[in-house]
């Protein structure tokens, strides 16, 4: 199935929780959904028969300046195609449902996201750091990061 | 047992005698140990199409020596936390234990150092105490893997035991002796009389070879499993428990622990040769028989056997605990009393 | 009954048929070779420490930009038309910049190769040497330049003067400089 | 009361604690500094906590702060044992972005050399599979082999491990007059090494006692999990990107794709795992000997390509079939020269990340045996 096809039939769902299409080859094309539905797009992206989308390849966290953008890499085992979902939250309050519930991979990809970018996974059962020691403060991937000079009398470099 | 030590003979019974006799399968089992480690180095490095150690002497023949000194110059570590008296005395307890066995080994038709007439149940009692100073050592540690490691090896050494024992009765029920003197006198003449071929005795023997066979083969593994060799050293099992019961030795008495180790593969493998192997006796008749040439022919067998117990531990992957129990008394203590039943039927019918 | 014994046979068998397979490597021509007297051929592009050849090396900065962990330290300063000491490169052309320091830490370089692929003059290239480590971090930072800092302040000085004496013309030539490089860039991305 | 409920009753009573056993981040097995918090009851392990992290490089932080040639070296970097398969889905990524058409020579070689070298890091996989279930012979057989094979990858790139090898548009060198042969010879021993090593470990049956039955991963539980590679085809599933989602010249070779099929065990245990990274070894032995032969003569190993590498505004999910499984590399570019955000999707960390879940119950020398299984690399993992 091709972007715009699975972006038809999510419009049709939750018509206006699905935001855009953006295709630009050679990019991939995305389709940016609204954060508060994320979860219930998930699901039925998994479970409904004409989407399958039962592989979770990639879970990212991205800083885009005010806001933060949560991006999900989809494929299909069955149906061999794949998409790319985008929410994005305010940088104040980065909530983002928690697909861990979904796909069991995302556990430790939204870990890392959390720990790296500081997107906060609702439902999420065990969101501690992963990557850093788990009192690092901060959240180094952001563009405003600043690393500490010290970390327990440690020099950091 | 008359003439069973020529310096009795020579010296008579005094304390320098004594001593002699008490000292000299110690010096030969720190040559041997030496030895040993060294065709360790190099058969592992042979199979594994390595050159193994080359830069310490000729062909690196003196890298066990180079690792014994290195060993005595290493800190020797004691943990804060461990009970210290017996975390000290573990190693010693050890190859105490390993080298008590060696009092009733007989190296040749003129000396064995004690040739009590229960030597084989003394073997066998005396063998129990290395359990002991692995527990010691390993509860000592207060290391948590030092712990799984020695509970591993206490387990193991008491089930195998019995199918080992079981392989020893046999013979014993065959020489109507456990005087590993009298047991390897028996086996004197060409190498058909040997116990591995069901003793001296007549052509009707040929129905027990099958069963004396599977013994020495059952008896072999065993040993294997009390010596903690692959592929039953789990209690030491490198990949899960890192060292195992001695962990967290260093220096000495590590090397303790080590000499220990090969002390022990040479008793287990002196008793195979003893009571399946025509201990000190040529394999061909007359030919190369005597005192002296009983010496030779004893370390030769002995050392074949703990060289194959070297060969099998770069050939085989280790087992698991359950396995090793499964092994234990599923299949070798059956196969064991199967083997032991049948040889005492043999001998009632004789 | 018969899986158990089936079992053991198979346990058997398989043992011995290890052990013959390492038995036959017993003898076997071995393959390691010892090492310090011993030595395997690197092949010629084998990528070890760098070395610089001054002569080559005319202090255009490629190397610092391409370097992924900035282990390289160049600085450099303009020859002096009036300095009675002049250079040439290896083709000939006069040189035109100084190189007063040329500082790499191998303590940080990860050996990528970057560094001599940008080279426009080959200055820069690995060499076969591999055996350099040493007991302090200090003696891994090696220093290629050749000018001694007697020379070094000596040559600070003499393009000093030479601002000094173009300060009148300096705004002018500012503007041109600046108006001459991304020209330049340009025509290296064509 | 029965015999049977009066011991029932016994051994409720038995007062058996458990133990928390901290494996790593300094152990023989974990593979590098990995720590996993075992909780056991006696040997049965009944929970596995992996704290990961020791080995991070803040990868994806300084890949932001830098060129996009200068990031391939640190890509050598992630999973070190296969470093050339690692640079591949990051240059098609940028090759996709930039709208590159590689050369016909390039391209083979890219395939031969990653070829190569999914061998060495089967070699080293199962060879350390082995080390892990007390095997020490077979561990050497196998590093003597790779060491052919480095030695062709070292001739190419003129590094053995970390190669920098692939370039955006191309690679750095070209092939060497003896290439051809030396590929041919190696194949040939892998061939006769893997062929023992059935033999010496993979059929012994200690080893298939050890294995088999071992951390049972069904394919449900992959797929949740994003499983790949031989973690998932040992599970029984046919899934390869080189087969699936043809990438580059893929689609030219005739080979299979071995999955798991419970010889000796349930599908999706160890021993399946183990034993389709040594049947992948054969196939990849088969492409190398296509792509020899198809392999041209001649021809330029480097497209045609802008010297400052800058992608237009955009973004671009690759991924290739490494070793391990599918890692992909997620680009995202605001037209500089350096990229705004660039995700690696480890595949170790990704596989790792099903320990928890599949070792449960199971023994504490079999855990080490399913981590092995896994065949995980912490720098990948941490990055």
């Amino acid at each position: 199935m091709l972007p715009n096809e699975i972006f038809e039939k999510l419009r049709s769902v939750y018509s206006d929780q699905i935001i855009e299409l953006i295709e630009n080859h050679p990019s991939d094309s995305f389709i940016t959904v609204n954060a508060s539905a994320l979860f219930e797009i998930c699901h039925s992206l998994r479970d409904e028969a004409f989407f399958m989308f039962d592989y979770l390849m990639s879970l990212t966290g991205m800083d885009l300046g005010e806001n933060l953008g949560v991006v999900y890499h989809l494929y299909s085992m069955q149906l061999k195609h794949k998409i790319v979902i985008k929410a994005f939250v305010p940088k104040e309050q980065p909530k983002v449902p928690s697909v861990e519930r979904i796909w069991r991979t995302a556990d430790w990809h939204e870990r890392e996201a959390y720990d790296l970018i500081g997107v906060n996974f609702e439902g999420h059962h065990n969101l501690i750091r992963i990557l850093l020691p788990y009192d690092w403060e901060g959240y180094p991937l952001r563009k405003d990061y600043t690393a500490p000079e010290m970390y327990h009398g440690m020099k950091v470099s | 047992m008359e003439n069973t030590n020529f310096l009795w003979d020579l010296m008579g019974k005094n304390i320098w005698s004594v001593l002699l006799v008490i000292s000299l399968p110690l010096m030969f089992v720190l040559v041997y140990a030496l030895i040993a480690i060294l065709a360790e180095l190099k058969i592992s490095a042979w199979i594994q199409e390595r050159l193994g150690p080359m830069r310490t002497g000729p062909w690196g023949i003196l890298q066990p020596v180079a690792e014994v000194v290195k060993l005595i110059q290493k800190e020797d570590i004691t943990p804060d936390q461990s009970s210290k008296l017996l975390y000290n005395l573990a190693p010693f307890i050890i190859f105490t234990g390993a080298y008590a066995a060696f009092a009733v080994i007989p190296f040749s038709e003129a000396f064995v150092p004690s040739g009590i007439d229960v030597g084989l149940f003394y073997v066998f009692a005396i063998g129990s105490i290395s359990a002991m100073g692995i527990v010691m050592g390993g509860w000592a540690s207060n290391n948590k893997y030092s712990l799984m490691g020695a509970m591993r090896a206490v387990s193991q050494l008491i089930s195998y035991e019995i199918p080992a024992a079981f392989a020893v009765l046999s013979v014993v029920v065959l020489a109507s002796s456990m005087n590993m003197q009298e047991i390897s006198k028996m086996q004197t003449g060409w190498f058909w009389n040997w116990f591995i071929f069901g003793g001296p005795g007549s052509i009707s023997k040929i129905w027990v070879i099958p069963f004396t066979v599977g013994l020495t083969l059952i008896y072999f593994i065993s040993s294997l499993a009390e010596t903690n060799r692959v592929p039953f050293d789990i209690p030491e099992g490198e990949s899960e428990l890192v060292a195992g019961f001695h962990t967290e030795y260093s220096g000495m008495k590590f090397a303790m622990f080590f000499f220990a180790e090969y002390a022990n593969m040479f008793v287990v493998a002196a008793i195979l040769t003893t009571i399946f192997l025509g201990g000190w006796n040529s394999p061909f008749g007359d030919f190369m028989q005597g005192p002296w040439w009983g010496v030779f022919w004893f370390i030769a067998k002995s050392f074949s056997v703990v060289l194959v117990q070297i060969w099998i531990r770069w050939t085989l992957p280790r087992f698991r605990v359950d396995q090793l129990m499964y092994v234990g008394w599923k299949v070798l203590l059956p196969l064991s009393f199967v083997c032991f039943i049948a040889i005492s039927l043999f001998v009632m019918l004789k | 009954m018969i899986q158990y014994f089936k079992n053991v046979w198979s346990g058997l068998s398989s043992t011995f048929l290890g052990m013959y397979i390492t038995f036959k490597h017993l003898f076997v021509k071995k393959v390691t070779i010892q090492y310090p007297d011993q030595r395997f051929t690197l092949p010629d592009n084998a990528r070890n420490r760098l070395k610089l050849e001054m002569e080559r090396c005319n202090g255009c900065n490629s190397c610092v930009v391409a370097c992924p962990v900035n282990c390289i330290t160049l600085e450099t300063v303009r020859v002096s038309p009036e300095d009675p000491h002049q250079e040439v490169h290896h083709n000939g052309n006069p040189r035109k910049m100084w190189v007063t320091r040329y500082e790499i830490d191998f303590a940080k370089c990860c050996y990528c190769g970057l560094c001599t692929q940008a080279c426009p003059s080959d200055a820069i290239q690995h060499t076969q040497e591999y055996e350099y480590s040493s007991y302090k971090r200090e003696d891994l930072y090696y220093k290629f330049q050749t000018l001694s800092p007697d020379q070094v302040a000596e040559k600070h000085r003499m393009y000093a003067e030479l601002k000094a004496k173009d300060k009148p013309a300096k705004a002018e030539g500012a503007t041109e400089e600046k108006k001459a490089k991304p020209e330049e860039k340009k025509e290296k991305e064509q | 009361m029965s015999e049977k409920k009066r011991l029932d009753l016994e051994y409720s009573q038995l007062d058996s604690d458990r133990m928390r056993l901290n494996v790593g981040p300094q152990h023989p097995s974990t593979h590098g500094v990995l720590r996993l918090e075992v909780e056991i009851d006696g040997e049965i392990v009944t929970e596995v906590i992996p704290h990961l992290g020791y080995l991070h490089r803040s990868f994806e932080k300084h890949c932001e702060k830098m060129t996009y040639p200068q990031i391939i070296p640190y890509i050598d970097r992630m999973d070190y044992i296969s470093a050339m398969n690692n640079e591949w889905p990051y240059v098609m990524a940028l090759e996709k972005m930039l709208d590159i058409k590689v050369p016909e020579k390039v391209e083979y070689i890219r395939v031969i050399v990653a070829e190569l070298n999914r061998i060495a890091n089967h070699q080293i996989a199962v060879a350390t599979f082995g080390l892990d279930a007390g095997a020490f012979t077979p561990f050497l057989f196998f590093f003597r082999d790779r060491e052919y094979i480095i030695w062709i990858l070292e001739k190419l790139s003129g590094a053995r491990l970390l190669y920098n090898y692939f370039r955006v548009g191309g690679l750095a060198g070209d092939t060497y007059p003896s290439f051809k042969e030396e590929c041919l010879n190696v194949i040939e021993k892998v061939r006769k090494t893997n062929a023992e090593v059935m033999d010496l470990l993979i059929y012994n049956r200690i080893f298939i006692q050890r294995t088999a039955n071992v951390g049972i991963l069904t394919p449900e539980v992959a797929v949740n999990y994003a499983c790949s590679g031989p973690v998932l085809r040992g599970s029984g599933l046919r899934y390869d990107l080189r087969k699936d989602e043809p990438y580059s010249i893929y689609d030219r070779f005739d080979f299979e794709v071995p999955v798991g099929k419970g010889e000796v065990g349930f599908v999706g245990d160890c021993w399946d795992r183990n034993i389709v990274r040594m049947q992948e070894m054969e196939q990849s032995c088969r492409i190398i000997e296509q792509a020899l032969a198809q392999m041209p003569e001649t021809g330029d190993v480097k497209a045609n390509v802008p010297k400052r590498i800058k992608p237009p505004k955009g973004e671009v999910y690759m991924r290739t079939e490494n070793p391990k499984g599918d890692l992909g590399f997620y680009i995202v570019s605001n037209g500089t020269d350096k990229p705004e955000r660039l995700k690696a999707r480890g595949t170790s960390f990704v596989n790792l990340s099903v320990i928890p879940e599949i070792s449960k119950g199971y023994m504490f020398a079999d855990l080490i045996l399913i981590l092995g299984s896994i065949d995980i690399v912490l720098g990948e993992v941490d990055r």
